[in-house]
């Protein structure tokens, strides 16, 4: 059968196969060392032994917002430079960022049981989320809906774009809404020093895993991703001949 | 019959088939009513349940008219007609099939979305139990309705707007069955008034429906 | 024995007449070819015939279950493949025999594909390969040559030969030449008169 | 072993179902990966 | 270009085109209501603006797939595709022509249904207004949704899903304008908010949506 | 002075190419029938010309809006009646000559019918109908004859020979003859090969 003409698939495998193995380590040591190192650690005075939940909760809170930043720009460049490959990255990412989304939420969930006495409340921080949940949603099913593959590569890029401002919107409007009960960024630089460096460290040490996790799961679905286009598209041209 | 259930089973499975779409609405719409009603869970607790079978009832209600104006559209229901099944038992497993893809899924999702409607953990078991009970109903007058519509093109609102009212009683029920369950009372009445309805619905409606669609195809 | 016997039918489309005093019969091993101009009521006559609506005078008579109808459209699901789609019908009709149907119809490449994939003549090839699983001697089919290159027309003229070799009938309205060895009906002559019998077809006759 | 005090459930919960769904996650990515790989190898030789 | 728009409100008024469907709709579903919350007014009042935005958006939601599906399945996309008018201002004309078929009744009938649900007199003109400003962004936005899925066979619920979030600002600015209409607060920053939204939507929203209507007619 | 010139033309369904390398011009007064078995690309091609679908390689030289474009489907309102049908084109196309086209059509006298009461023949007679209306120089035909009568043919057969008189142009893909007085152009020759130039037509051509 006939090599891969066109360059892009065939130098993306190449390169993600010889990074993959690497990205890997690093992924499982950072985040099994991280949330080992956080869950030794000693509670906290207020909040007792539920701080250690911070180790899940921070890291894929942040995942699944940089996780849908991630799929904004692969549509973009799609959408402009017609990169095959970016379209798949894409999709390859959501459902990473949705799962991320949920284990975001449930740690939360699981979290404010015993700090608010509520498993869910209305709050901006988690509405939002939530809502960010419902774009992932959105995103998944039209992929998954649409049979022809660049159709479905240009509308989703599409509703990438439309929804990222929308979700953008969304997150004003919620908290215009309501002023919630949700901590705030206490790991920002001008909010000084909230989070005492006991949590800091193997916290930025479980994000630098989430990360890298992320990664490695990204090029092995992209891989999966590329795989079966090639596979499709062998079955489409042996059909039409 | 079985061939037919299969063929609707895997068109819904397959790519735009929507399947799992209900479920997905289902959590939509419960996310929005707090921004409707605002966010504390004294406003939201007393709504709960009936927020929670209005879900179900209109995510049903959405994917009705994939019943059978799909089929109609591409003649698959003339040769439908045509072939040795009896009308009435079509009917029964486009029914059957279209519980299986939104009510079922619905069924097992309910409890989470009741966590978001802050609805307490005692009523949850009244909640699944009437969804059991309700859906199968639904289901069933949503084909009515859609069989009554299949003619006309696009009769989406309109089917709404037939079913709808047939809801009705199905949902009082349904819900006074969830608050019962919330305030810790006998859910026996609920019940039984519930059963009764879903049953006869099952028993009778699928004769209306076969007739509706004959009709329709003349 | 005759597959179908038509007698004085009358049929109405939208509450009026199109065509009255049709009468034919059809026996094992013979086509009919239904003609006329558009609109006289060739479609409307074939529905009453597969049964899916009354004939406002007149009879039909032949056997139950023995009617396979294609019509304008194929009942063909763009997202099953052209394998599953037939399988469908077979199991449905209780018939057997999806491999005969595919080559019959030169399908056997396009076994695998979603039906959806499929370009006009295609799909309609795979709408024709249905009669052959349905195993219904009598097929009632409304301009089933559509959309047809010459090489499908030859080959469904073939189709429909061995059919009727078979001892089946078939009842064909088409505007084309087929190339079958069949009589003609030509529906011209039938057209509905304005002053009519006895019971009115629907609500439009009714008040006419 | 550490002491989680009285929210040992939540704190376990948190952590259990996390680990689950990013263990899921993992598994569906690689057993996807696996079976595309698969099938277009055996495409490939066939073809 | 006005000739869209006269045969769009045509086929809306002919038999089986659905017009006042949609209040039809918001009127079962404001009735619908006090079933399940119950009938005094104390529980009524403070969810009513939740609801009337909610049935209006829903209702608007029903009718969502008619804008351009219909046009797919018979072609007239692809003619209106290749004619002299630009695509841009097709989307915008059947988005206007949904709006004055759906949106439009439903301002009008709204004040009534507001009795219904015991909404105090005061807020009646914050809920018009509300509605007049918010309910053209709903039209806009569902053709949007309705251009991204018009390729696939009754996409219904996944249009719904992809449009339902594209709503949320909107229905929170406005039910929190006719709250605040209620209380007898100020409202002008949510009217404000909700009119940015509006405008940024109307501009915006037509060329997505062109877009969308192309990759699908390719 | 050339109505439309192709040079080179290669088009994509489905991520991957039908037809390559085709070229033609069409003058005023040209027609030209594009023939080939089920399946090859014709709808494709058209669909590219008529400006739909982007083509993948070659180029397409025309007129702006100089297109009017007929497809497998009609387009017609079964709401509307067929005179409301027609003078919604009408207006879209700035053009008018509704009564011409009603009766070249041998529409005048279901022009108050709606559209959803018409046979099929009749509802395609309305489709190539609007053509008339649109006033545009070339005219893109995918399979015009489906359905029609044998007089119906005639009709438009006439019609188009009108058109190519009055200095247009059209381009036509049929399986069945027309009686036109028109070069033919089979695309069995450009079947796309699997093997092709730098840029892919789509996913499956790239990943292929
Ligand atoms: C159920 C839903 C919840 C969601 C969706 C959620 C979401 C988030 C997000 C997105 C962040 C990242 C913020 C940032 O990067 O600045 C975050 C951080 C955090 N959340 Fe939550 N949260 C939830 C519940 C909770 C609960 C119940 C608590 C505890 C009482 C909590 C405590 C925290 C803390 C301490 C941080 C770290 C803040 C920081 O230092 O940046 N969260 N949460
Ligand atoms: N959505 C699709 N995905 C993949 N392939 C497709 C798709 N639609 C059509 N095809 C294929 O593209 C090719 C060209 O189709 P096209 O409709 O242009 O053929 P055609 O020449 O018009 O045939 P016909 O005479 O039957 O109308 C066909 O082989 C068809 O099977
Ligand atoms: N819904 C309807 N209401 C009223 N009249 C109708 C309706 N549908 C069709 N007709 C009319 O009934 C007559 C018969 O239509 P029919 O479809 O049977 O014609 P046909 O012979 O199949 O024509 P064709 O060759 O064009 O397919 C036509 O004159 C048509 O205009
Ligand atoms: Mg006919
Ligand atoms: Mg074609």
């Amino acid at each position: 059968m006939s090599i891969w003409e066109y360059a892009n698939p065939v130098k993306f495998m190449r390169t993600s196969g010889a990074i993959l193995p690497w990205v890997v380590a690093g992924a499982a040591i950072c985040t099994v060392t991280g949330l080992v190192w956080g869950f030794l650690t000693s509670d906290d005075y207020r909040q007792g032994s539920t701080v250690k939940i911070v180790f899940l909760h921070v890291p894929a809170a942040m995942m699944a917002i940089n996780i849908w930043v991630m799929m904004l720009v692969a549509s973009l460049i799609w959408l402009v430079r017609r990169h095959h490959v970016s379209a798949l990255a894409a999709k390859a990412a959501a459902p990473i960022g949705a799962v991320m989304t949920v284990i975001g939420l449930i740690t939360g969930a699981v979290w404010g049981q015993p700090m608010w006495g509520t498993w869910w409340e209305w709050d901006p921080r988690l509405t939002s989320f939530l809502i960010l949940l419902l774009f992932y949603i959105g995103y998944i099913a039209l992929w998954s809906a649409i049979e022809d593959p660049d159709s479905a590569a240009d509308l989703t890029a599409v509703l990438c774009l439309v929804g990222s401002v929308f979700a953008l919107l969304s997150r004003y409007a919620v908290l215009f809404w309501n002023q919630g009960l949700h901590q705030g960024a206490s790991l920002s630089v001008q909010s000084g020093e909230r989070m005492s460096a006991v949590y800091r460290y193997p916290l930025y040490l479980t994000m630098l895993g989430f990360g890298l996790l992320f990664l490695a799961l990204l090029l092995v679905r992209t891989r999966t991703e590329i795989r079966k286009r090639r596979l499709a598209a062998l079955q489409a041209r042996e059909m039409r001949a | 019959m079985i061939a037919l259930l299969k063929r609707d089973l895997r068109l819904a499975v397959r790519a735009g088939g929507g399947f799992g779409l209900g479920v997905a609405f289902f959590l939509i719409l419960c996310a929005l009513v707090p921004f409707g009603v605002g966010p504390d869970s004294g406003a939201l607790r007393p709504i709960a349940p009936g927020i929670l079978w209005l879900g179900a009832l209109l995510a049903c209600l959405l994917s009705l008219d994939r019943i059978f104006a799909l089929d109609h559209e591409d003649g698959s229901l003339d040769l439908l007609a045509t072939s040795p099944l009896p009308l009435e038992g079509a009917v029964a497993v486009k029914a059957l099939a279209h519980w299986i893809t939104t009510g079922l899924p619905l069924i097992v999702a309910a409890p989470l979305f009741g966590i978001l409607l802050h609805l307490p953990g005692a009523a949850i078991p009244a909640l699944i139990v009437s969804l059991l009970l309700g859906t199968p109903a639904l289901s069933m007058l949503g084909a009515f309705g859609a069989a009554v519509t299949v003619g006309l093109r696009r009769g989406g609102l309109l089917l709404s707007l037939l079913v709808l009212p047939l809801y009705i009683p199905t949902l009082i029920f349904g819900t006074e069955m969830i608050r019962r369950g919330q305030e810790g009372g006998s859910i026996a009445t609920p019940l039984l008034f519930l059963a009764g309805i879903t049953a006869g619905t099952l028993a009778l409606i699928p004769f209306a429906a076969a007739a509706a669609l004959r009709i329709n195809l003349r | 024995m005759t597959l179908l016997s038509v007698q004085g039918l009358a049929v109405a489309r939208g509450g009026l007449r199109t065509v009255e005093g049709v009468s034919f019969t059809l026996d094992p091993g013979q086509a009919l070819i239904l003609r006329g101009p558009n609109g006289i009521g060739k479609t409307t006559l074939l529905r009453a015939i597969a049964g899916l609506q009354r004939p406002v005078a007149g009879r039909i008579d032949m056997a139950d279950d023995a009617v396979a109808y294609a019509a304008h459209a194929d009942g063909v699901k763009g997202a099953l493949t052209v394998a599953e789609n037939l399988s469908f019908w077979a199991r449905v009709f209780g018939g057997g025999g999806m491999d005969t149907a595919l080559s019959a119809m030169d399908l056997v490449p396009l076994a695998d594909r979603p039906a959806a994939a499929l370009s006009a003549g295609q799909k309609r090839r795979l709408g024709l390969a249905r009669l052959l699983v349905a195993r219904r001697p009598l097929w009632v089919l409304d301009e089933p040559t559509v959309s047809l290159d010459t090489a499908s027309v030859l080959r469904f003229a073939a189709m429909v030969r061995g059919h009727l070799a078979g001892g089946g009938a078939a009842l064909i309205a088409t505007h084309i030449d087929l190339g079958l060895d069949a009589q003609v009906l030509d529906l011209t002559a039938f057209r509905a008169k304005a002053d009519r019998a006895a019971r009115p077809a629907g609500f439009n006759e009714a008040f006419a | 072993m550490i002491d989680l005090g009285k929210y040992a459930g939540a704190v376990l919960g948190a952590y259990g179902v996390s680990l689950a769904l990013l263990a899921g996650l993992i598994w569906q990515t690689l057993a996807a990966n696996r079976c595309a790989r698969r099938n277009l190898e055996r495409q490939e030789k066939n073809g």
